[in-house]
């Protein structure tokens, strides 16, 4: 291989060039920028973990799974997996080797940014060499592989339900551009090497081209205006990167690494949720998961179109959409990024200012004491209170099991804070969690039993309240069954199914142990949609802005989801889920607690 | 000078000089907050009732008479629970009305 | 407003007024607050109209102030009417006039309580006998001055030298016109007019030329209440009512305001001072306030009586803008000089309040 | 005169409305037929002991019908499988397999006591001493029900179960149910002449003839308390009684109260079991699940479609002496548009 230019240098690079420098400093400089938005805290923290082997290494598995092979995309979705990766990678790969010929053929080289991206332009074919020739192969394997890819994203572009998705997002003017140029590229680039494949060598892709178009062509001058075609598709597509979803290629880079060091978001806006922001590949993949999609309306509210109006700068629909959302969490379940939609709503809800800001100065602690000497207090929370069937049920399972237990709150009590702190009001939560823990301690118990996830969620992640075990009833009642404190006796002929409520499925983690209990009742069937990907049933407290009506369609198509398989009843383990789905219910909708109790003899 | 006594206020509620652009903000934001029947439900249930007094009823009723400053003492205490949603037989979404009216008290014309 | 709707309520509420032979009894506080209300009232009658007023020095008061009050018990005011009663009796007549309005309201209660318990009536019987030996026959008819001089209106209109018309343009004076709470709010039948509409005064007002305003809220007390102005922790009530009849007339710029009662054109006067005092503001124009006159003042103004010898001078609201308007001569010297040309002391001027 | 025509009608519910309607067309001298899914005629008001306001036994008003109905084919504890429309008449598939056909169809399907079990936070099914008007009504008749204490200190009625309630899918007023709360209280008063009685109301309608003066009287004569506030919140006391929660809008105040029963006033919504029939023969339903009628002022018991008639409480809450005047009006309506036929 030797060069055919003396000069190494042809005008065609230009436009290469220019693309790959702008974006270049682009990147740079904001990386600074939001490398500066950071806590100094999370600054050093962050730089910390780039120099620490073990997290070093994480990074560099996770960046080569997530944005080259794209695995959790393949396990999802195989098709867009494929896709995904075949350009990811394929892409990688190509400048990775296109190095490697420059490094080992023409060193001197090394340091022009354009030689590898053009090298068989630039090089001549002296002999033919078993190395050569391996090269020329994986080159045109690569490129093989991406041109697939490419195909496959136009099928999708026209037909995206034959990749199993129902809704994706509008591409904005930018994104087109970027998405042609971005497909022009790799066709172009096989003309180029096809034409100069004589010169500069080839492989079975190549080689065969090259023939057909000297053959077609007769002279080999026309090769020119293709590069010069190719390196126009490379500069445009990397000028609009920085302005299109593409921007998420380099920003999941750092996206990467800052997760990894730990950071999470402190402003809707700056900093980490910046990068998170633009790391959104727009995939919209949240859109079908959005419980909220079902109405027309409200399909642009979901994670993707935040992001979007983010970095539009669109301060009325940010509000908006940060107020509307459910905050039942699947957007980031099934984000392929893992871009933490609700964080970001929950810190855009902080910004709000209020003229009237609650306070509970007033509420003293030992106005609620506690009676009695059992070591399990029972916190029923407000909307159990609204729904007796549990706190009964509840009551007589624990005196069944021979438990003795106190109600935190008989004749109700204060709220656990998580509403005002999806409300984004803080401050008020701490004060409602500051009375709370206080009234708990002074009962001296060692278990807090709660039947509402809401609470549920806020007393495990708020509260400190070391040396009490905080306990929902589904895991409680569930070891009692399992430890044999708790007689049920299953029937066979009822089947059931378990709605997993947001807060305690994707907010808390609990699966298991609810199917596990009411399998000791009953059998059971699973939703079509279920576990991690349970749809909210709507009544959440999440929204601040969603009204009754509108959130209808939500919970009928969380209660068919539900009743797929036709049970004879549906059960959750959630007040809140309760009282919204049987307001539209077809057949009983129950607590576990209630299910358990019927089914088990004192 | 001191005569030792004063005009005293009148307690009457003058519908047509009141400021209600409190109330008809909200309105605007919560289309709902007009189809109150007064019927309670949301006071007796309220989480806070019984230390400030709180009562979604109430706020709506005061707002539409002009009695802003009860208004404010009222949502001292409110902890955002959702009960009185829950029990709205018109489906009202309390929670919203309270925020909105925390929101904009002090700055009706503010945005949302 | 519709006036045939008014006239209708008026021939609903006719009442028969003797037109001679009356037994007049004064008032307790006009004498001291409007002596000359009273004086010109007799004047008038008699004198101008040569009609026969009997009164005679042995009246007392009636105790309407006492019983509304709460200070004494509803029988002593009844031995006491009883009482009067007998005076006229003696005198041998049987139209009773009362100066006072809640003299009036007095006689109209205790004689409709008698109507409705003899039995009470005839105990009173027996204490006036045991009192002071006297007997009684109960009056024939019960009015008010003010509806003779109702009665008496068309007559004084024909010798009118002033009318109540403004003589800058032509325009009829515009007249608020405030009835006492107890002419008829108690015994709607028994005043003229009958109480949501009554026209004794609006009557004369308009017969002299004027125009009577209706205004939101014409029905309202003066303020006085008894009660409300003689406890003194009260008084705040009692001249917020009057702040509020001001603040509904306001818009219609009266030029005076006619009244029946004795209270009433004192607090409607003096309060204005008061409220003036306390708000800064004056309802009348350019400073001044909106004189109050009572009807006999009225009367003499528009007979032409010297508005000084008719004890103007005494209001607090000066009188001036309203005479200028009507073109009564008057010497702004002489103001404050008594009927015997003797200097009265001159009082000191409110801050706010224009009254002369 | 009457034509001499022996048309069958099909009249689908066999309620006073139904029954009522069978009587008058039979009266014209056309040929009902009831068809009844449940076991006996006689409907809701069957399940009812005594009626407002004049306490009237419910077997005063459905005795004559079983002379009265002598003539007439029934068929009970059946249902209507399909209805077809053919050329001039209809053909009507029942469950017990026969098919009749008809010139007319009058639907008298009435409809449904609202589930209070769906108003879960007031704990009907759930605590000891909580129990419906129409349980109450039952009671009356059996004197059994062992939630009916014997000796209340305290009975509370709550009106608007189930009515006037968006959360439980029932906007429209039931138009009965405060009258009947007046009248079951009037008569718990009268068993238990020392027991405090509370009704709990949002508004009290009582817009019929009589029914002002039966209010007056539960309060001067009776002395049964009435709080303008809706019930939010029942919760079970320690010793098995239930413990309202409701505001006293009136006074602004929360009013807390222990009772020995709580009576909950269910409303009249409409029975979803029709819509399978609505749809086969192509009537509209309104967005409250009711029949439609053609209008609401002159046609309330027709409809747009030919032969089709409507009768009673299927078209939206209803009193008996509507439901009968309604009866006979369909009766006039399948008459007139025989006649007219005819022609």
């Amino acid at each position: 291989m030797i060069d055919r230019l003396a000069n190494g240098f042809d005008p065609f690079v230009i436009p290469f060039m220019v693309g790959m420098i702008f974006v270049l400093t682009y990147c740079g400089i904001g990386f600074l920028v939001i490398l500066f938005q950071l806590s100094r805290e999370d600054r050093k923290r962050f730089l910390l973990s780039l120099v620490n082997p073990v997290t070093a290494w994480k990074n560099i598995k996770d960046i080569f799974l997530n944005c080259l092979i794209h695995v959790k995309l393949w396990k999802r979705n195989r098709m867009l997996g494929f896709m995904h990766s075949s350009i990811a990678f394929g892409w990688f790969m190509i400048i990775v080797l296109g190095h490697l010929e420059v490094w080992l053929f023409v060193p001197e080289r090394i340091r022009l940014l354009y030689y590898p991206i053009f090298f068989n332009f630039f090089v001549a074919e002296t002999e033919t060499t078993l190395q050569g020739a391996v090269f020329f192969f994986l080159m045109d394997f690569f490129l093989l592989l991406i041109l697939v890819g490419i195909g496959l994203a136009m099928i999708k572009r026209i037909r995206s339900r034959f990749f199993g998705m129902r809704r994706t997002t509008r591409a904005s003017l930018l994104d087109t551009i970027g998405l042609y140029s971005l497909w022009a590229i790799f066709p172009l680039r096989l003309l180029c090497e096809s034409f100069t494949a004589h010169i500069s060598g080839g492989s079975f892709l190549t080689v065969p081209m090259n023939h057909f178009f000297r053959w077609f062509f007769g002279n080999e001058l026309n090769y020119l205006p293709t590069w010069w075609a190719y390196s126009i598709a490379l500069g445009i597509f990397m000028l609009v990167l920085p302005f299109t979803r593409y921007m998420h290629i380099p920003a999941e880079m750092l996206l990467i690494p800052m997760r990894n060091a730990g950071l999470k978001v402190r402003h809707p806006r700056r900093g980490f949720a910046r990068i998170q922001v633009l790391s959104c590949p727009g995939c919209g993949v949240c859109i079908d998961a959005c419980p909220m999609s079902v109405r027309k309306e409200n399909l642009k509210d979901c994670t993707v179109y935040l992001n979007r109006q983010i970095r539009h700068h669109n301060e009325r629909r940010i509000t908006e959409i940060s107020e509307k959302c459910l905050m039942c969490g699947k957007c980031s379940e099934v984000c392929q990024v893992g871009v933490d939609g609700p964080l970001m709503r929950l810190k855009q809800r902080e910004l709000k200012k209020y003229s009237i800001n609650q306070h509970y100065r007033n509420i003293r602690p030992d106005s609620f004491p506690v009676e009695g000497t059992g070591k399990v207090l029972y916190f029923a929370g407000c909307m159990t209170h609204l729904t007796p069937s549990i706190r009964k049920a509840t009551m007589s399972l624990l005196s069944k099991a021979g438990i003795e237990a106190r109600m935190m709150d008989p004749d109700g009590g204060l709220c656990c804070g998580r509403p005002m702190l999806l409300a984004g009001r803080q401050e008020q939560a701490r004060e409602l969690i500051r009375l709370n823990t206080a009234i708990i301690r002074s009962s001296g118990c060692d278990t807090l039993l709660l039947t509402c996830p809401i609470c549920y969620r806020i007393f495990k992640e708020n509260y400190k309240l070391d040396g009490i075990r905080v306990v929902h009833h589904s895991v409680y009642f569930n070891e009692l069954i399992q430890s044999g404190l708790l007689k049920v006796s299953k029937d066979e002929s009822r089947t059931l199914v378990y709605h997993d409520p947001c807060e305690l499925g994707r907010g808390c983690g609990i699966y298991e142990e609810p199917r596990e209990a009411l399998l000791a009742a009953g059998n059971l069937v699973e939703a079509h949609q279920n576990h991690a990907e349970s749809i909210c049933c709507g009544g959440s407290l999440g929204s601040l802005s969603l009204n009754y009506e509108k959130r209808r369609e939500i919970t009928l198509n969380a209660f068919e989801n539900l009743t797929a398989e036709q049970p004879d009843a549906v059960v959750t383990a959630c007040p809140l889920c309760l009282n919204t789905f049987s307001h539209y219910a077809d057949r009983p909708v129950e607590d576990l607690a209630v299910v358990l109790d019927k089914a088990s003899e004192s | 000078m001191d005569f030792g006594f004063t005009l005293s206020p009148s307690s009457a509620i003058e519908l047509d000089t009141l400021d209600s652009a409190l109330y008809r903000k909200l309105c605007r934001i919560e289309p709902g907050a007009r189809t109150c029947i007064g019927c309670g439900s949301c006071s007796a249930t309220c989480t806070a009732a019984e230390y400030s007094g709180m009562s979604v009823r109430k706020l709506l009723l005061g707002l539409q008479r002009g009695k802003k400053a009860e208004v404010e003492r009222m949502l001292s205490n409110c902890m955002l629970c959702g009960k009185c949603t829950m029990v709205c037989p018109r489906g009202i979404n309390t929670r919203r009305v309270i925020l909105t009216v925390c929101r904009l008290y002090d700055n009706v014309e503010g945005t949302l | 407003m519709i006036y045939q709707g008014k006239q209708k309520i008026w021939s609903d509420y006719q009442k028969d007024i003797p037109d001679n032979h009356w037994f007049y009894v004064r008032s307790c506080i006009r004498q001291s607050f409007f002596p000359a209300s009273e004086a010109y009232f007799v004047k008038i009658v008699r004198d101008l109209l040569g009609k026969d007023l009997y009164e005679t020095p042995h009246h007392t008061t009636c105790g309407g102030i006492a019983y509304h009050s709460d200070t004494i018990p509803q029988e002593t005011a009844m031995t006491i009417v009883a009482r009067q009663f007998a005076l006229m009796k003696e005198a041998g007549y049987k139209n009773l006039v009362t100066s006072c309005i809640t003299s009036f309201g007095n006689y109209c209660e205790i004689l409709e309580t008698w109507r409705e318990f003899p039995e009470l009536e005839a105990r009173i019987r027996e204490h006036l006998w045991k009192a002071c030996r006297r007997e009684f026959d109960k009056p024939e008819y019960v009015c008010h001055a003010s509806d003779v001089v109702f009665k008496l209106r068309n007559e004084i209109a024909e010798r009118a030298k002033f009318r109540l018309i403004d003589k800058e343009t032509g325009e009829p004076l515009r007249i608020v016109e405030h009835i006492g709470c107890h002419y008829s709010k108690m015994f709607p039948h028994k005043g003229v007019g009958g109480a949501e509409y009554p026209c004794v005064l609006s009557g004369m007002a308009e017969s002299w030329g004027g125009k009577v305003i209706d205004y939101p809220e014409r029905r309202h007390c003066c303020g006085f209440g008894f009660r409300q102005y003689m406890v003194k922790a009260n008084r705040g009530y009692s001249v917020s009512n009057t702040h509020k009849k001001f603040e509904s007339m306001e818009p219609y710029h009266p030029d005076m305001i006619i009244t029946n009662c004795p209270g009433c054109p004192y607090f409607l006067d003096r309060w204005q001072y008061v409220i003036s005092e306390q708000t800064g503001k004056t309802y009348g124009k350019d400073g001044y306030g909106i004189p109050v006159l009572t009807y006999e003042e009225l009367a003499g103004l528009v007979l032409g009586v010297d508005p000084w010898d008719l004890g103007l001078q005494i209001h607090q609201v000066g009188p001036e803008p309203l005479l200028d308007k009507m073109g009564v001569p008057y010497d702004p010297s002489k103001k404050y000089l008594g009927l015997d040309e003797k200097e009265l002391r001159k009082p000191g001027l409110p801050n706010v309040l224009k009254c002369c | 005169m009457l034509l001499s025509m022996k048309e069958t009608i099909l009249v689908v519910g066999g309620g006073i409305a139904g029954m009522e309607t069978a009587v008058q067309l039979k009266a014209l001298g056309l040929t009902p037929v009831i068809v009844e899914k449940n076991s006996s005629l006689g409907g809701h008001v069957a399940q009812w002991n005594r009626l407002f306001p004049d306490m009237t036994p419910a077997s005063k008003v459905l005795d004559p019908y079983n002379d009265a109905l002598k003539e007439v084919d029934i068929y009970t504890d059946t249902e209507i499988a399909s209805i077809n429309s053919l050329q001039k008449e209809y053909a009507a598939v029942l469950s017990n397999g026969k098919t009749l056909r008809c010139k007319a169809v009058v639907f008298a399907t009435g409809f449904k006591l609202f589930e209070a079990e769906k108003k879960e936070e007031y704990g009907y099914g759930i605590y000891d001493r909580v129990i419906t008007n129409r349980d109450l009504e039952r009671w009356f008749d059996t004197r059994s029900d062992e939630r009916v204490p014997a000796k209340p200190a305290a009975i509370g009625f709550v009106h608007c179960v189930g009515s006037r309630d968006v959360k439980a899918g029932n906007s429209q007023c039931s138009k009965v149910c405060c009258i009947t709360a007046i009248k079951q209280a009037i008569e718990m008063k009268e068993l238990f002449p020392d027991t405090e009685i509370y009704c709990f109301y949002m508004d009290l309608r009582l817009f019929g003839k009589k029914y002002e003066d039966f209010y007056i009287n539960a309060q001067r004569d009776y002395g049964i308390h009435f709080i303008r506030g809706r019930v939010s919140e029942v919760a079970e006391t320690i010793d098995g009684r239930v413990q309202v929660k409701a505001e006293d809008t009136l006074s602004g105040k929360p009013v807390k109260v222990k009772l020995d029963l709580l009576v909950l006033m269910s409303g009249i919504v409409c029975d979803r079991a029709n819509n399978e029939l609505a749809r086969s023969v192509s009537l509209p339903l309104d967005e409250d699940g009711f029949f439609r009628s053609l209008d609401n002022i002159a046609g309330v018991t027709c409809t747009d479609r030919k032969g089709l008639f409507l009768a009673g409480t299927c078209t939206g809450p209803k009193t008996v002496p509507e439901t009968l005047a309604e009866a006979r009006s369909a009766a006039l309506n399948v008459y007139q548009y025989l006649k007219a036929k005819k022609k």
